[in-house]
Formats: C-alpha cells, structure tokens, sequence
C-alpha cells in the first residue's frame, strides 16, 4: 500500500444571517414566526438590561463577584430552539437563556449576593444550576443525553461553554463520549474571544474550534454568535438532529465578551479598546433591532415602551430580592441539603453552631 | 444459603438491583463484554443488556461525569474505576459536582451513584493498583464512603449503596475478592450507610478497622484470645464516612485500649479521625494513647515488599502488646 | 526593609529566584500578560518574557503534568491553580507522578516542581472559589504541604519550596493576600520546609494551626491573654505535611490542652493528624481533650453564610474556654 | 456573509511500505542502511523472545502481572530515528523500545517480578520510567519538550500510548499545548486495536485516530505499524520536523495486540480467534524477515544464528536477574527515594518497622 491520503469528512461551515447592518440573507432565513422575533428580542434587552443593574449593584457593594454577559445575548436563540423537557446545562455566562427557559432575575441576584438561595430551580423547569469548574458541566449533558435515550425520551440536552472549556480534558472526554453512544447533546461553545486574559488564538491552535468535532467524526458548525437568526438557525439543525436520533453536534458561537470577565477583572491589561470598539459595532440586539425595524416590527416608541418594560421587569425583580433577602438568612441553613438525610455526626456539627451562635446573641 | 465470595456477592447485589429497578445501569472500563477485570460485573450485559451495562471509553473523569448527567435525570449509576488508583482521574467531578449538586440546587437535584472501586493491596499488582487513599473522598463532604469486608456485607452495603439517594463511594478490599466464602441469603438483605458493627465481642481492647485489614486484625484477636486470653472487641467501620463513632467511642470507653488498623498511609488517613473522635468523646476513658497500625506514609511498593508495607497480624499484636502494657 | 503585602511578597520570591536561577519558570492561566487574577505574578512577563512566564491554555492537569515534565528535564516550575478548588483537576497528576517519580525511578529522576494555589475562604467569592483541602495533599505521599500565613513567611517559604528538590505544594491564604503588610527584607531569606514554629510562648494553653486561621488564633490569644490572663502558646504550623510534630508535642506537654484551628472541613481534616500525633506523643500530658475549631463537614456556603461557616475568634475562645475549665 | 465552507487542512494520509508479504514500495522506501536494518531486526526478535520468554515466568509464579507486546515489535522503528540526547516518554507496552533505548531486560524483570529496582534507569538513558495511568505521560513529554526548547537543545520527546488512551483528558489536553507551544514532541499512538476489551471502534466514533490531530491543526499521519520501514520513515519525518521547530506531530501506528491485555486477561472473552489469526498473517517479524530475505541480507543460518543469540541474551539476563534478586531484599528499602531528603516523621515509621522486622527475626 502506497502513502496514500484517507477519505475524511471535513465539512465545517459558517453561518451568517444578519449582517452588522441587520440586513437579512434571504436564502438563509430560518422563518422565524413575528412574535417570536419579538420574544428574542425582548429576552436579549432584558439580559442586557439586568447586567447593566447587576454592574451597578456590583459597584455598590450589594452583590459579589459575578461575570457579565454583555455582548452574548444573541445566544436566547439557541435556547429558544429547546422545548420545555429538554435540558439547559449552562456554564456562568448563560444568563439570557436560563431566563429565557424560566430561571428567575431574583435567583441570579441570590447567587451572586452570595446567597445559596439561588441554586434552586422550581421544579419543572429543566436548568441545571451554574457550573463554575470550567468545562465539567459538558460531561453531565452527555450523561443527560444517554438517559434520555435510555428512556426512550425524545428530550435534548444543550451544554453552554466557553472557547477556554475546550482546553479542558472534559470537554474532550465529553465529545468523545457523546460520539461514541450517540447522544442527544449539543455542545455549544460561546466563543467569545477571551478567557479571562487569554485570547483565543493562543487558547488552541486550531483556526476553527467547530473543527474540533472532526477529531470525533461529529458535525461541527462555526455560527455567527452576535446573530441570534443565524444562532436560531443552527442551533435547530442541531437540536432537530439529536432529537430524531442523529446525534451530537459541536457549534461554536463566535462571539465577543464586550464587558470584563468578572467584576474583579481588569481587561484593560490584556486588550485594546480598538478590539472592544470593533466588537461594539457587531452589537447582537443593534443589529437586531436595526432588522426588526427594518421589518416594520419596532418602531422608536416600541422599543422605548420594551425598554421602560424590561428595565421596570428588572426593578421589580430586584425589589422582591431586596425584600426577601431583608428578612435575614438564617446560617444554620448552610447544613441543608447536603445529604437527603443529616448523618449523626453533621446534625452534631449543627447543634455546634447553633450553641455558638445562641451564646453569641446573649 | 449459597456460599460465595465477594466478587460473586458484588455480583448478586448488581443484578438482583437491577432486575429491581430499571433506572440502575452499570458502567466503567470492560465491565460489559469482558465482565470487568475482577469479573464482579460477569454475566450482567447478557442478562441487561449493552444500553444497561456499559462499556464506555478509557476516561475516568468522564466515567464520573457522565454518570453524574445520568442521576440528574433520575438514573441510579454505578460505575467502575478499574482501580482505585485510577479513580484520582474523577477526583474534581465528584468533588464538585456529584458531592454538591443536591447542596447547590437547594434540594431540586440529586446525584444517586455509586463509584465502585477495587483498592488496596495483597494482590501482587502493578503500580497503581494497590493502594488505599479512601480519605479523600472521606474528607469530601457530600459524599459518602463505604468500605465492605465480606462477601455478606458486601452485598448489603451496596445493595443500600445503590439505593441511597446521594454519591456513595464504594471501595472494594481486592484482596478479599476471592480470599473466602460465605453464606449469603439470595433474599434482600441491606445494611444501614452510616453504621458499624462490633464484630467480636471483648473487653480489654478495642481494635477498629474496615476493609481489606478487617482479616489481620480478626486473625490477631482470635490470636490474642487464644494464646494471651486477651479478649480485643473488634469493630468494622463499614462505613468510614460519614464517621459512626457511637459505637467505637463506646467500645473505648468500655475496654480504655484502642488500636486502630488500616492500609492506607497514616498521616492525615482515616485513623487519625477515629484518634481524634475518640479523644473528642471517650478522653477520661482512655489508659493507653490509641495506636495507629497502618500503611507507611510512602508510595506502597511493588509486591516484593508489599507485605511488610502492609499492616498484618504481626504489627497488630505488636501494637496492642504496647497498648495493654502501657 | 519595605512593608509589604502577601501578594507582593510572593511576587518578591518568584522575581528573585527568577533572576538568580534560569531554571525557575512561572505558568499558569493568566499568569502571563494579566499577572494572575490576584496580581500575585504581576510585572513578571515584562522581566522575564513569556517563555518564562508562560500563560498556558485552560487545563489544570495539562499545567500539572506539564510542569512534571519540565522538572523531570531539570527545570524549576512554579505552577499555579487559579484556584485551590480547580486544583483537583490535576490530582492524577500530582498523585501518580509528580509525587512518585523520584522513587519510581528509583532516584534517577525528580520533579522539583511548586503547585501554587490560593485556597480558604473569606473573600467574598463565588463556589468553588473558598475551599480548603489541603488535606488531600498532605495525605498524598511524596508531596509537601506548605502553608504560608504572613508576607514575611510566605516569601521565605516560597523560596524554600522552589529550591526543593521535590514537589511542593503551596497555598495560600488568599483571605490575607492583602489583609496586612509586613517588613519582608529584601535580602535572601528561606524558612526551612518541614518545620513548624512556635509565633506567642505561653503555659496556659496551645493553639494549632496555619494559613489563614492564624490571624483569628493570634485575635484569640491576644484577647486570652488582655481579658482573661490566660497565655496561650500559638504554633504556625507552616508546614502542613509532613508533619512537624516536635514542637507542638512539646507545647502540649507544657500547656496539658490544646486546641486546634483550621478552616478546612473538621473530619478527615489536617486536625485529626495533630490530634493522633498529640495522643501518641503526648498522651500523659492531656489534661483535656483536643478541641477542633473548624470547617464544618459541608461545602463552605455561599459568602453570606460564611463567617459562621469559617472558624473565628469567638468560636476558638469558647473552645479554649471549654478546654481549660475541662 | 451565508453559510460558507470554512477552509481547513484536513490532510491525513496512510503509509505502509513493506505489504504483509514483505514486498518493497520502492518510491516509498527510506532507503535505511543494511546494518541499521539488522539491528531492527535483531531488536524485533529479541523483544519477542523476550516477551515469550516473560511469559513462561508469568505462568511459572516467577514474576507477575505483565503486559505482552507481542506483535507490536515494529514500534523499535520509532526509536530508532531518536537520538540518545533525545527522551523516549513510555506507557507500559514499549518494553521493544525501552531495550532499545538501552534499558536492561533485567529492569523489565525486576519491575514485573514486583522489585521496585525495575524504575531505576542508568544515568545518561533518557527513557522515563513505565507510566501506567493511561494517557497521563502525553503530558510529561510536551513538559519536556518545552524545557527542551527553553533551553535550546534540539531535541525531541517522544511519547507512546495507546488507541485507549485517546480518550483520556490527559491526551487532549497534552496535544493542545504542544500545538500551542509548538512544542518538538512526537505522539506515538499504538494504535493495536483493543483496550483490554474494548475494541478500537467503540473507543472512538472517529475512523482514524489520527484525525484527532486536526482538532489541534497539528500534522497526523496513520502508519502502518506492523511495518518497520512504514514506522521508521513516518516517525521520522516527525521527528525531523519537531527537531527544526516545526512543533509536533501526531502519529498512528496501526498495528495489533496479538496476545492478552496483561496475563490476568483472557482474550477469548471478547474477541473472536479469526481475528487474531488475520492479524498474525501481518506479523511485523514475519514480514520484515521476508523483506531482508527478499534483499539477502538474512538467510536460513543467520536467522537461526540470530534467533539463538537472542535466546542467549535473554537467558543471561534472566540470569543475571536471578542472581541479583537472589541476594533478597530489604524491605525497608520502600522508604529509599521518597524524598531527596527523609523527613523526621518518615524515619521515626522506617525505625518502627525495622523494629519490627528485627523482632520478628529473633
Ligand atoms: C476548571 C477551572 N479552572 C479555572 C477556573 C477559573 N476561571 C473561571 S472562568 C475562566 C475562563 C473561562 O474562559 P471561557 O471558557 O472562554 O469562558 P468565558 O469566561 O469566556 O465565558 C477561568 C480560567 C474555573 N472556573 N474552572
Ligand atoms: C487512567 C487509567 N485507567 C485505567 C487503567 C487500567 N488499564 C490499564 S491498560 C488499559 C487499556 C489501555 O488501552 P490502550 O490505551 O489501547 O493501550 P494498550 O493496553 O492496548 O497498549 C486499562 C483500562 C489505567 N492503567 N490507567
Ligand atoms: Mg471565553
Ligand atoms: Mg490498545
């Protein structure tokens, strides 16, 4: 046998529907219904509405550390794609679509004023909380996938991650395991250019991260992140994929993080403003708005009336926050749900703390 | 009664749960076609099944992970680490994941799995197969770590393991595998998490241990009874945490002698904890510091010099001569 | 001599071996051109280049296992886990090889390597961001534990760790990255790992610990001592494994009681060891119980909970209280 | 912008040279010189007495637990492009290798008959020791190579593993620093078909694994590795590359473990003896013995002469072996080279022992 070159698949597109000015591709218009349209659009105001608030709270000492999301709110559209029973399994950045499938304003504000409160997700509503250790989050859609097969449930389970995470052994063994038992997952990586400081170019080699699906016989995608047509549009492909029994699928959002990586980062030490400033002009919601107007869907005084709405959404949220929290907390709650049921020598710890902290009262 | 060993116990517990409950699956490295390197999961893929009993790829966090994905839908996994030496590779899935997802969902989420693994030594083995580190999952909270030394309370502890609704680490002592046999009833048969057992009763030391040292300790008591007339109450962890120290402090206070016996390194191993619960709640009792009868604080060697690594009868009289003479 | 900070202080030690051993390197994610998320390697790129201080991609075992390699060629690397609880990630890797390739190798190869990582809580952060496992090094063969609690010892430390011949692991106590200054000469300065120190003499009472419960023991001792005449002997452990049990056993024989502090969770935790080492090396001195001022054995809350969570000054009080009035 | 191909070097290619018949590709051939071939050969077939020879002692209770490489022999040809200055970073089924290299078949025996002496490797031989956390070593051979870089040596780390191992996160990880760092590292996947078990197919959804390399822009190549010349010309290229900067490659060695995973392993568990038999058609040894008959360069005498040497080379180490260990051991070497220096608690437990043991003598 001669050196000869093996057949491989090594398709790995691009997808674009609205360009920067909101002008829509029509060959590749994914049809979405008005109302729709106008769903996404409010979810993307609302997400960057309460950044901007949680950036304020933040500065005023009211809430902890937390990582913004400005830039990425294009991403509703994958989450939109998703049906009630299927999974959200979302790393740190995936505010708009956890609201967007039902997670409250007020449980994000728990979470990051430090309040465990937050991790509870109402029944019914299938979010797994936020995973912090970046990149093990993809395992658990993967186990998802398989069990929803396994009960022969036509469900999903769509993974949010960053271009960072696919540095992780996880991912890797996630995609691996995904291809391998063929599960109703899709990854979808945000990649929005930086990890903390690191640029992606010097996070992987690749020029692609969508190629990585070769290296598992996967379908891989790069999407225009800031788009959320072209997000909606991929994700579905993605989604009506698994769901029918094809499988995972790798896609990568390409995307921007326009803000800092947490409140406790400074990215003027590692990126110019130019960087910021030409990201600035690919706005997913202006880009948006520019088409949804373009459409006649928005007028001045509609997106005036949706603004005045979603900021007023915000203020309410933080009120019950505000409120619920100005009852106090109690600390001996830190014991909660460790177990299902407090072993002897846990409860014993508890009492501890309980003398300890009625001694401190008298 | 059938007698088996504990690699056919294991396999009973397996089997009879899953023909149970269909939300059980087994999963690791060779555990379906091949049976599993110790053959404990033998015979379950031809009565369960491929998509029950799952040979996945070489990776061990993703092994932990994905079977984390899969209790979060309601599945009951119990996966393998082919070794426990290997099972480090999952450490930061279960530390961060399967341990707190209960904690962080505030009650919404739960992780009921089981990570089987065989430890410790005996078994002439390679590197890496031989050793005991069950205090890392002991000092991980939200986990639970279950230790079995026999085929009979193997099977019940995992049979509990299994259905207990939290992460339960399950350490098989492979030394013990196939070293005896024993009645086991093919009837359920359960073991409460959480608890010990006294083993032997006796009044002039305590002798505590779990695992693959339950053999030497109970060699050396029926030794110490029989040629000293020194009757040592022996005490077999079961489970190692969350720590039962009613029992062994108990015990402490009763016999005043305490020697504590396991094969992982000493310092910061699980001894120290029982040192530490016995001195928190049995100090007036206590007429002899407790003895630590351990593995060294060292990487465990090759075979050639496993024996002497390891904490056999020898080191155990030795150390409650010492106690008793103090 | 300058007063500075802990984290300048460790920026002190890493520039300083820099410049005089070219074999010392820095990597990391984000240690590079953003100078670590706590500034800890701030400015060092723009001295030694990137090839030197080396921002790596987002892989806490590929860090670990690639700085394995680099020491195995005779470099010096001082890695970083951003944060302890990621650390967990490169367990496998500290555990099979980092810790065992002196010896597997049957002393042909080394891995003088450090594994720096903020750890402990009190900042304000976010899950996983407050852990202490330290234990799980210490209980790791052929790894040190240290653990700074000072600017002054921690640039000392670190230079005794990177010179190491074997591989360190190095946390530190973020809660006083920047809690307060001290003067920290510029000259060369090392503290010897492996050996604890005695910080307050007194008779009445020793306090254990290290890192960042140091700051609430020294507030403890003090008020002991201002409001109730009580002196107690406060012991910086600094090295957390091995062990230097000399002189608290020491101490304790003076003081009869002890109380031991740490933020770590209380079971399995580095506590339990000093408890063992007190019993078998001080037992007749006891006059009370060995009190634990802990973590409890859960995860550390979310910020709002935390002081209850971490062990203060009021709590250690009340212990001591308790042990003296035993 | 529409749905575009994104344009990607997707170029894996086959190379075998010899076929299973031992003809020559002659516009492939490497042209290696005659005594160079021989000592291939020669390398071959006493790692295969070797291991036969290993195999009785397993049977006999005289060592241990051991890992056959049976049908692997051809990976000598990757070491033989190595230079001494450059390191060979083994997994446990690179014994052919190893010896090779200049390890003892002495050091093997000690490792497998449980004698911690194995791990030692005389000064001036850089092999690590066996790494048998699967996938774990692909790291320490990108650490070695950035510091060979570092330092300006042009050398090269070479690391084996097998078709297992690509699942690992370790081998994802690992691949994408070299990428990054550009690092003179050669991944030597021995791909032999099954991982105990689990047969190549159902470790991976990927046709090849050496397509794992396009995730990571690195150059992949799938070898014949049953094929010495195949091996040899490959790994070299690699290497010749990664010595000039050029940064590393990913290579697979398509070859096949003829015998048991280890010798507590039964094969007949899970794969059918047909397939076996296929694969022994391909014998490496076979084949290249054909080739260097085919050339003259080895006849009927000096392949026996050869084979009995080999024996003899064997006997002697097992002899030399068997005389060193027969001088027994000292147990309480287990504390020697835990640390350069024994810290105090360490010694105080070696005196314990040697208390101990000094009891039990008298
Ligand atoms: C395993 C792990 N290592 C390190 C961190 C600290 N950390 C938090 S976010 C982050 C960067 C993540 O980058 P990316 O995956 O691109 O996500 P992004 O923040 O850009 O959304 C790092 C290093 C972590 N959370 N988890
Ligand atoms: C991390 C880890 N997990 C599990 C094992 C147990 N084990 C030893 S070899 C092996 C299969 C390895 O397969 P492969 O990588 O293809 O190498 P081969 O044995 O075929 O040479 C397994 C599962 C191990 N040594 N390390
Ligand atoms: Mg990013
Ligand atoms: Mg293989």
């Amino acid at each position: 046998m001669p050196r000869k070159a093996i057949n491989l698949t090594c398709k790995v597109e691009y997808l674009s529907i609205l360009d920067e000015t909101g002008k829509l591709d029509k060959k590749l218009d994914p049809s979405i219904p008005d109302d729709l349209l106008l769903r996404l659009y409010r979810a993307m105001l609302l997400a960057r509405r309460f950044d901007e608030r949680m950036l304020v709270l933040q500065r005023q000492g009211k809430i902890g550390t937390f990582a913004p999301i400005k830039g990425q709110e294009a991403q509703v559209g994958a989450a939109a794609v998703l049906e009630p029973g299927d999974w959200l399994v979302p790393s740190f950045r995936e505010m708009p679509s956890e609201l967007w499938r039902g997670k409250s304003m007020e449980s994000v504000l728990f979470t990051y004023g430090g309040y465990n409160e937050g991790g509870y997700i109402p029944e019914g509503i299938n979010n797994l909380p936020v995973s912090i250790p970046v990149g093990s989050q993809t395992l658990h859609a993967v186990g998802l996938g398989y069990a929803m097969k396994y009960r022969g449930d036509k469900s999903v389970a769509m993974v949010f991650f960053g271009d960072g995470a696919t540095s992780e052994g996880d991912f890797h063994e996630a995609m691996n395991f995904a291809a391998v038992f063929r599960t109703p997952t899709v990854f979808m990586c945000q990649n929005n250019h930086w990890a903390i400081s690191v640029p992606r170019s010097r996070q992987s080699h690749s020029k692609t991260l969508a190629q990585k699906a070769l290296a598992y016989d996967m379908p891989g995608i790069q999407l225009d992140g800031n788009d959320v047509l072209a997000v909606y549009a991929g994700a579905k492909e993605a989604v009506d994929r698994a769901r029918s029994g094809g499988g995972p699928t790798l896609i990568e959002l390409v995307t921007y993080r326009m803000s800092m990586h947490t409140t406790a980062d400074d990215p003027k030490k590692y990126r110019s403003e130019k960087e910021v400033e030409e990201w600035e002009k690919r706005d997913p919601i202006v880009r948006f708005e520019k088409y949804l107007r373009g459409r006649n869907l928005l007028t001045d005084a509609g997106v005036e009336e949706m603004d005045e709405d979603v900021r007023n959404e915000v203020r309410e949220a933080e009120e019950r926050w505000l409120e619920q929290i100005g009852k106090g907390v109690d600390p001996l709650d830190m014991f909660d749900h460790a177990y299902a049921e407090m072993p002897p020598s846990l409860r014993a710890q508890k009492e501890e703390l309980e003398r300890e902290l009625s001694e401190k009262k008298r | 009664m059938p007698k088996i060993n504990m690699v056919q116990a294991i396999n009973l517990a397996l089997s009879q749960e899953m023909e149970k409950d269909d939300s059980v699956v087994v999963l690791g490295e060779d555990v379906g076609v091949d049976g599993g390197v110790f053959r404990v999961t033998d015979g379950l893929i031809d009565r369960f099944g491929p998509e029950r009993v799952i040979d996945t790829p070489l990776a061990e966090s993703g092994i932990a992970g994905f079977s984390i994905g899969m209790a979060l839908y309601g599945l009951k996994p119990v996966c393998e680490m082919q070794f426990s030496g290997f099972s480090y590779f999952a450490m930061h899935q279960m530390e961060s994941h399967a341990a707190r997802l209960r904690w962080r969902s505030g009650g919404r989420f739960s992780v009921p799995m089981v990570l089987r693994a065989p430890y410790g030594g005996g078994v002439r083995a390679l590197e890496h197969h031989s050793e005991s580190r069950e205090a890392y999952w002991a000092h991980t909270p939200g986990l639970k770590t279950v230790i079995p030394s026999s085929p009979r309370n193997a099977r019940a502890l995992l049979v509990s393991a299994i259905r207990d609704p939290d992460p339960v680490i399950f350490y098989e002592p492979k030394a013990l595998y196939r070293a005896f046999r024993e009645d086991v009833p093919d009837e359920e048969e359960t073991l409460p998490i959480g608890k010990s057992q006294i083993v032997r009763e006796g009044k002039d030391v305590t002798l505590i241990s779990y695992g693959a040292s339950m053999r030497p300790v109970l060699e050396a008591a029926s030794e110490l009874s029989a040629r000293h007339g020194i009757e040592a109450e022996v005490i077999d962890l079961l489970t190692v945490s969350p720590m039962d120290d009613e029992l062994f402090t108990g015990s402490a206070r009763k016999t005043g002698r305490v020697v504590v016996v396991h094969e992982a390194p000493r310092s910061f191993g699980p001894g120290a904890e029982i040192v530490a619960r016995l001195v928190e709640k049995s100090f007036l009792f206590l007429e002899a510091p407790v003895r630590r009868v351990t593995g060294f604080d060292i990487v465990i060697p090759l075979y050639q010099r496993e024996t002497e690594y390891l904490p056999g009868p020898e080191r155990i009289l030795k150390a409650v001569r010492e106690t008793l003479d103090f």
